[in-house]
């Protein structure tokens, strides 16, 4: 019995000395708040702040190196989280949403030529700049829906890319994939967008498409500090989400969507939460 | 968290084996029948809510630099607790199980509900959390245990079920019908959960 | 208005092969074999086949409306497979196990991998020997063959490999008969598996795919050879506790298993280099495990056990690439 | 005969018996040609004429941009009628300068005779650069560039790439049956640009007639005739280098690395045309057939003539189009519409209807290795595709995408009829855009 107790406990004193000395020699200085920070991270390691994975980006944060608010999935609740470990002030980051600039789907866009080949908007818009005849608008081959990492993006069954405002966490890899830049990040409080990418003439948009903005300026007519026009093509001016809306109605082509109440034809999404809250 | 949250995420929402994919040695290695599955996860369960219990009455005096060791220890003791009344009492069910029941010390649910929970919480909501994580590991061998034991040798409990003409799938009671069906039970549930 | 021409990247014709013609092609290829057997075995046999074939079929049509995927029944991959898989069990099997079969293969061994083209396993032999393990008693179930002239009824009857592994076992020898049914191992006279018995129907069927290009010599022949380099080695040493290489060929699986299974494309490396190791790997672990291991035949855990080395292979065989040369 | 090929490549249905007994023939002008600045590799040359300016046939249009650029000529005489954007066989609109002829179809006086004995190579050379001269297979690479090999690359051999591999096509077969006296000049000159020797013409033995012609004729000129089996992509310089001296191109090198320079037949006779008739690039034959069209044909055409008007050459069209294509059906580019003028390196106009086209199914990939058998560069293109198809730049790399030809050979046998080339030509894409960024 006492010789049992007693070789026991010598290897157990034995090793707890080896291993002490070596926790002491060999110790690896990990910032604690960089653990803290990876934390309250989504973990989703999507790569939206420019570093390689959640953890790159917590010890950029930690050392100093990366801005705080630069991971737009977290949100506002990761930056607290985070201006909370670094005892620092939270500065907001405006939190983004993307969206498809482009109803144009199959019905309502006419198209250059039928294509053959690739499901890939890339490879097509290399073949004689892309199908459809409008420069600027949304191939439908589903390049941004294979790249979003949260599956937020869905093809409607028109083959338009259409992206869902619970699910998007403004990453931004849809836009960089794109080869028509048809997809733009805009406050995710704005619900009121005008749905169009051509900076064709009217007459010229009107030979192609069905619903792209010819830019009549009745929507600045009817809401003069919600909308500009530049180049044929009205934008919305975000500030005045509200009140934009008031043009909905007015525009000859439908070209200006509210997502407060749905998303465009052929879509499977349900309309959105309120995003205001 | 409520108590009956705490309660009853281990259950389904955060399962031991369907979501977090613990506890994978007993799980594949004991259930070839309902009853084994069963066993295993009584004993399971009880480890778990007493080392949960003791490590969060333990959590404040426990360094944080030891606090594995010590873990292992409180967890080991009950696990022999368990051994000895097992062979005491339901001596054919301890002679099935085998090693599988000195080896719920390295289960790493047990240790892990500790070093996540217990070390971090209060007594009552540990011990909350420990059963609740207990029969939902238990279900888990349980349903296991159940379908191989019921395509394996077409009983439930050691109640025949087909009858006499019945063949016996005997893959399903090896080793290989364990990871198949416990694929295949997890295909099931995200199918359920992707469905809700 | 909408253009009509058709705009596309290159080459803009195409030779016509397709994935359908490749399998419409096997399937013929083994006809013969299944004609054989059907001589042999009889209606049993018919049963068989039936069961399986069509019972892959649905399996596969279910798992496509099951995932909601378009119906790919059409292929002819999974019709492929019940045959495959008919000729790969005994004539004798109760409805119950091939149907069993067909949905071992189609759904475990294919469609949760994605379907044709991402399992990693061959699902014709996967279900083989899921059936193997699990039923053993009526997977070794041989009927002795009954040729249709003769219209005796069906008795049972070990395979020659059977019988030479009981011999071995029972007195470290071989049995004495050994070589003196090799005319009817040739022809298929013999007991086993539904498509395994006639070498000379499965070598007809093996050198029309050959000749018509689905698959080439690679790995049929690095199989066999490696087979028969092994089998021949062990039999110098010891004649007497070692079948002939000329045994090995005829009897059980090899034949079937090395034109059909192996060189299933999707299963197998892509370069010849690699179909040639694959080929050498499924030779040696299949004279390996009939002369050591505890089952007889050793065909189809060769096949599997090579499958899962396939993705390994691929990665380090690749063919030189032209251009690599000095620069001048 | 001792007939030698290259590893790997198909033989598809070479489909030529279309066009290849048509006899060359002159296709008139049209009402406009539109000649495109932009018509060979490297930088687009600069338009130097205005709309409402008068040009000679032969008259210098647009003016070269660098060394690895030509002058473009005008095609024949006529008024400048716009200097615009107009629709490039790239599929894009592109500047043109748009000429009216005047029907008188007049040389340029300024246009000088030479005789190449009397001239050094670096005369020639230059000579052989102002008239334009690119490669006329359909690469259009500027011929005077591929005859200057950098200080310290020894060069060997010339290459005469009479091949002709892509089904359909013709036009190479006609101009050695019918010109090969211009051929044969041709070669003398670029012989004694490069002051080089060994001279071989590769030609496929489904050309018999050709090779039987110029085995006859060059005979005595110490070139030689290089019969090949048919197969495709033997006119590609790498496979034609490799098939006629069982060389190899260094990876990502070029043909002179290896002492060879490969010239099309078209282009030795565009050169023999440019130093002894003073003549730059302004026409050149191309081959006018498919199943789409009625009376296919070899036409010699004016560069820039639509397609329109080189299809009415041949009796129009044949029931409805579905593809246009410009080159040769395995690597040619599909065309938006028949308005597109033909360019310098328009071998052919091909038509393909509705059931012409290949049956489409693609379906997964049964890794059956058909591509990887097929792969003229032995490279493993459905590897290199899956890559692709998930943007693995890295990957790709590493199985040496770069080293593909695009020749179209594994998309030609693909039984899961897979786009492996347009995947693989994605992904150098993405290597190529990586290479810069570092």
């Amino acid at each position: 019995m006492l010789a049992a107790v007693l070789s026991l406990g010598g290897i157990g004193l034995v090793a707890a000395t080896a291993l002490g000395i070596a926790a002491k020699k060999f110790a690896v200085e990990v910032d604690p708040r960089e653990l803290e920070i990876l934390d309250v991270l989504p973990g989703a390691n999507c790569g939206a702040c420019g570093y390689p994975g959640c953890s790159g980006f917590a010890k950029g944060v930690a050392e100093g190196k990366a801005a705080p608010n630069l991971c737009t999935p977290g949100g506002i609740e990761t930056l607290e989280g985070i201006a909370r470990i670094l005892g620092i002030e939270a500065a907001a980051v405006e939190p983004k949403v993307a969206v498809v600039a482009c109803q144009g789907d199959n019905a309502k866009a006419r198209v250059k030529y039928k294509y053959l080949g690739l499901t890939d908007c890339n490879a097509a818009q290399k073949i004689a700049d892309g199908p459809k005849n409008c420069p600027a608008g949304c191939l439908g081959l589903g390049s941004c829906e294979m790249a979003c990492p949260f599956g937020a993006i869905e093809m409607t069954s028109e083959n338009l890319a259409v992206i869902n405002r619970d699910k998007c966490t403004g990453c931004e890899k849809c836009v960089a994939v794109c080869p028509r830049q048809v997809i733009k990040m805009t406050p995710r409080k704005s619900t009121t967008h005008v749905l169009c990418n051509s900076t064709d003439k009217g007459a010229k948009i009107r030979s192609y498409c069905d619903i792209g903005c010819i830019g009549c300026h009745i929507c600045k007519k009817t809401v003069p500090e919600a909308y500009a026009v530049e180049t044929f093509l009205a934008k919305v001016d975000y500030e005045h989400d509200e009140e934009a809306a008031l043009a909905i109605e007015k525009c000859p082509t439908k070209c200006i969507r509210d997502f407060s109440s749905g998303y465009p034809e052929g879509s499977s999404f349900a309309p959105p939460r309120n995003d205001a809250a | 968290m409520s108590l009956v949250k705490t309660f009853t995420k281990g259950i389904w929402k955060e399962n031991a084996v369907f979501k977090l994919l613990l506890g994978m040695c007993p799980l594949l290695a004991v259930t070839t029948s309902a009853e084994n599955g069963l066993g295993m996860g009584a004993a399971s369960t009880f480890v778990l809510v007493c080392s949960n219990i003791v490590v969060a009455i333990l959590r404040k005096l426990i360094p944080s630099k030891v606090r594995i060791p010590a873990f292992i220890i409180i967890i080991a003791t009950f696990v022999t607790i368990v051994q000895l009344c097992m062979e005491a009492w339901v001596y054919g069910l301890y002679q099935s199980l085998g090693i599988f029941i000195p080896l719920i010390v390295v289960n790493c649910l047990i240790l892990g509900r500790a070093e996540a929970f217990a070390s971090k919480r209060p007594i009552i909501d540990s011990a909350v959390d420990g059963l609740g994580m207990g029969l939902g590991f238990t279900l888990a061998l349980f349903i296991l245990g159940a379908v191989r034991e019921i395509f394996g040798s077409g009983q439930l409990l050691g109640i025949s079920l087909f009858g006499a003409g019945y063949q016996p799938m005997l893959l399903m009671i090896l080793p290989p019908g364990a990871f198949i069906s416990l694929g295949l039970l997890l295909a099931l549930m995200n199918k359920v959960e992707a469905g809700r | 208005m909408d253009n009509t021409l058709y705009l596309s990247s290159s080459p803009h014709i195409h030779s016509g092969e397709t994935t359908e013609r490749i399998m419409r092609l096997v399937i013929y290829a083994l006809l013969p074999a299944a004609a054989v057997s059907l001589y042999f075995f009889g209606l049993p046999a018919l049963k068989t086949l039936l069961i399986c074939t069509l019972g892959c079929i649905a399996f596969e049509a279910l798992a496509n409306k099951l995932m909601k995927q378009p119906l790919t029944v059409k292929d002819g991959s999974g019709a492929l497979t019940g045959i495959l898989l008919a000729l790969n069990m005994p004539a004798s099997s109760a409805w119950w196990l091939s149907l069993l079969g067909a949905a071992v293969a189609i759904l475990i061994g294919k469609m949760i991998y994605g379907g044709l083209g991402y399992n990693p396993f061959n699902p014709a032999l996967v279900a083989r020997v899921v059936l193997l393990i699990s039923f053993p008693v009526q997977m070794t179930s041989w009927t002795a063959p009954a040729p249709l002239t003769t219209g005796i009824d069906a008795v049972t009857a070990a395979t020659p490999l059977g019988e030479m592994k009981m011999s071995v076992m029972l007195t470290g020898k071989l049995p004495e008969n050994l070589n003196s049914g090799m005319l009817d191992y040739f022809t298929g006279n013999m007991a086993g598996c539904l498509g395994e018995v006639s070498a000379i129907a499965l070598l007809a069927g093996g050198l029309f795919l050959i000749y018509k290009k689905v698959i080439t010599w690679h790995i049929p022949v690095s199989f066999i050879g490696t087979t028969l380099g092994v089998g021949a080695i062990f039999w110098l040493v010891d004649a007497s506790k070692y079948p002939n290489p000329l045994f090995h060929l005829l009897t059980g699986g090899l034949i079937l298993g090395a034109f059909f299974m192996a060189t299933d494309m999707v299963t197998s490396p892509v370069t010849y280099q690699g179909m040639l190791i694959f080929g050498f790997g499924c030779g040696l672990l299949t004279i390996l495990i009939r002369l050591f291991g505890g089952y007889p035949e050793g065909v189809s855990f060769a096949i599997l056990l090579m499958n899962a080395a396939t993705p390994l292979i691929d990665r380090y065989c690749r063919p030189k690439i032209y251009g690599q040369v000095e620069k001048a | 005969m001792d007939v030698k090929t290259f590893a790997g490549g198909l033989h598809p249905p070479d489909s030529k018996e279309y066009a290849k007994d048509k006899v060359i023939e002159r296709c008139p002008l049209p009402d406009e040609l539109v000649i495109p600045a932009a018509q060979h590799i490297g930088a687009p040359a600069e338009i130097c004429v205005a709309a409402g300016d008068l040009v000679k046939k032969g008259q210098v249009i647009a003016t070269a941009k660098g060394f690895v650029s030509v002058p473009i000529h005008a095609s024949t005489s006529g008024e400048v009628i716009a200097v615009e954007p107009r629709l490039h066989p790239m599929g894009k609109l592109l500047p043109a300068v748009v000429i009216k002829p005047d029907g008188e179809d007049q040389w340029d006086e300024s246009l000088q005779q030479q005789d190449p004995d009397q001239l050094d190579a670096d005369a020639l050379k230059k000579l052989i650069g102002q008239a334009g001269i690119v490669g006329m297979g359909g690469a259009t690479f500027p011929a005077h560039v591929k005859l200057s090999p950098p200080e310290g690359k020894k060069i060997d051999t010339l290459i005469l790439n009479g091949v002709e591999c892509e089904p359909y096509l013709t036009a190479d077969h006609r101009m050695m049956l019918e010109e090969s006296e211009r051929i044969i000049d041709g070669i003398k000159i670029v012989r004694k640009v490069l002051g080089l020797e060994t001279a071989i013409i590769g030609i496929e033995i489904n050309k018999p007639d050709a090779i039987e012609k110029l085995a006859k004729e060059c005979a005595p000129h110490n070139i030689k005739v290089q019969p090949l089996k048919v197969q495709y992509p033997q006119g590609a310089e790498k496979q034609l280098i490799d098939a006629c001296t069982g060389r190899q191109v260094p990876t990502g090198g070029l043909p002179m690395d290896c002492g060879v320079v490969v010239q099309n037949v078209g282009t030795c006779a565009a050169i023999s045309d440019a130093i002894r008739l003073g003549r730059p690039l302004v026409e050149r034959v191309a081959t006018v057939t498919g199943p789409g069209i009625r009376n296919p044909k070899n036409l010699l055409i004016a560069v820039g003539t639509p397609l329109k008007h080189m299809l009415d050459q041949c009796d129009g069209l044949d029931g409805k189009p579905a593809k246009i294509i410009m080159g040769g059906p395995m690597m040619g580019q599909t065309q938006l519409s028949l308005d597109v003028p033909a360019i310098r390196g328009t071998s052919g106009l091909l038509i393909f209807r509705e059931q012409d086209l290949p049956r489409k199914n693609a379906g997964p990939c049964i890794r059956c290795g058909r591509c990887i058998s097929v792969c003229p560069i032995h490279l493993q293109p459905t590897t290199i595709a899956a890559y692709a198809r998930l943007d693995r730049v890295d990957e790709a790399e590493s199985y040496n995408a770069l080293d593909c030809i695009e020749c179209g050979c594994c998309t030609y046998i693909c039984p899961a009829t897979l786009p492996l080339v347009q995947s693989i030509r994605h992904i150098k894409g993405g290597i190529m855009a990586k290479r810069r960024k570092i």
